[in-house]
């Protein structure tokens, strides 16, 4: 395999607002893009046995899973005529309401971008070594599992 | 032979370490042998669903280990 | 019909990504929501007969847009289980690179955000007498039609 | 009969007005009648492509239309 530098999609704590809007900003010079397709993935304060969540905090194998969004994202591009695709995952302690998953597509025409937005939201669920602890208000904790 | 094994998320808790190297009695194991091993090391996992990820890729059926391999072992996943 | 007021989509110029920090940001207190997908317009710089768009010029017979992006959000909500579903388009100028369109829905798991933020978007397009011209940089101008 | 015709578009662009009101010659008109009324009124309408609103609803298959109604003519949509 030849020496590809990996992107790492991990940001600490939650993914701000702003960073959301600076992205965006960002492809405006891309004038041949039509569409984008944005999915958000937000802390929810889950009432489980009688207990709310606070927060979720996220491990990952991160060098692993690196690699893995890698390949979701070349994915993406064989299967869907993108412009861009950009992927930001939390690491470390997102609090309900904030956000944990950002998923980025453009494409010429809304078809390529929506197609290609759901199909990496999935493959995340699915693929990627990331691990969350769900946080009670007494400090207690489940760990999450996606469905 | 030895290897290298990396534990997340609630494996990581039920075993209470991170990371250790662990040396395994076996000429040629393959991940099926690690999984009835690790079951055996930590009695804890018998009821814990895990995966195993052998350099850094999900181990397809059967993956065979080698000296010095890294291997992980991944809870279900919760990304996004 | 009941007196109900109807919400105005239409915002002068570009949609800024600032606004959709914004929209985002507020959502962040609604912690029963789990996933939001935000569809975005952007105008292409496309060459047509050798010309290129330098920006579209949009306008709309706004009262009754209005009132199709109601029925269009009242339809959404209806056929999928939503916590939140807004429009907002564009009249006037908006040049190549510039944002258009901004549909964001919300909800506690991702399908839903999903299949109603491409159900809105593809309602608008066939049903909001929206117009657009597409003004070349000599000043000429072509008529945009959807497909 | 007396409606008030709002143009849109390039169907404005074509005719050169955006609002007017017009007289027709007819009892009890529907949308049908409308279209080839307009055509009559502006030739230039023949070879585009253009709908009815009624009271800022689509005509469906030939609404009939009444005194001081609100007509608009929309060329097709481009919104997005």
């Amino acid at each position: 395999m030849s020496e590809k530098k990996i992107k790492n999609v991990f940001v600490e704590g939650p993914i701000t607002p702003e960073k959301i809007a600076n992205s965006i900003a960002h492809h405006q010079v891309k004038t041949n893009i039509g569409a984008h397709d944005i999915f958000l993935g937000q802390v929810r304060a889950d009432e489980i046995d009688g207990k709310t969540v606070q927060a979720i905090e996220y491990s990952a194998y991160e060098e692993m899973a690196n690699k893995v969004f890698d390949e979701i994202r070349e994915d993406a591009f064989s299967k869907f005529d993108l412009t861009c695709a950009h992927i930001y995952h939390s690491k470390g302690v997102v609090k309900a309401g904030e956000l944990c998953l950002f998923v980025f597509t453009s494409s010429k025409h809304r078809a390529m971008a929506f197609d290609a937005c759901r199909y990496i939201t999935e493959e995340i669920k699915a693929k990627a070594p990331v691990f969350g602890k769900e946080i009670f208000e007494d400090s207690s904790h489940v760990w999450k599992v996606n469905n | 032979m030895k290897i290298n094994v990396i534990y997340f998320g609630m494996i990581a808790e039920a075993i209470g370490k991170n990371v250790e190297t662990l040396q395994i009695n076996s000429i040629q194991p393959n991940t099926d042998d690690l999984t009835t091993f690790f079951i055996q090391q930590y009695p804890v996992l018998k009821n814990k669903s895990f995966k195993i990820a052998v350099n850094q890729q999900m181990a397809t059926n059967n993956t065979v280990i080698n000296e010095n391999d890294e291997i992980a072992l991944l809870p279900p996943f919760a990304g996004g």
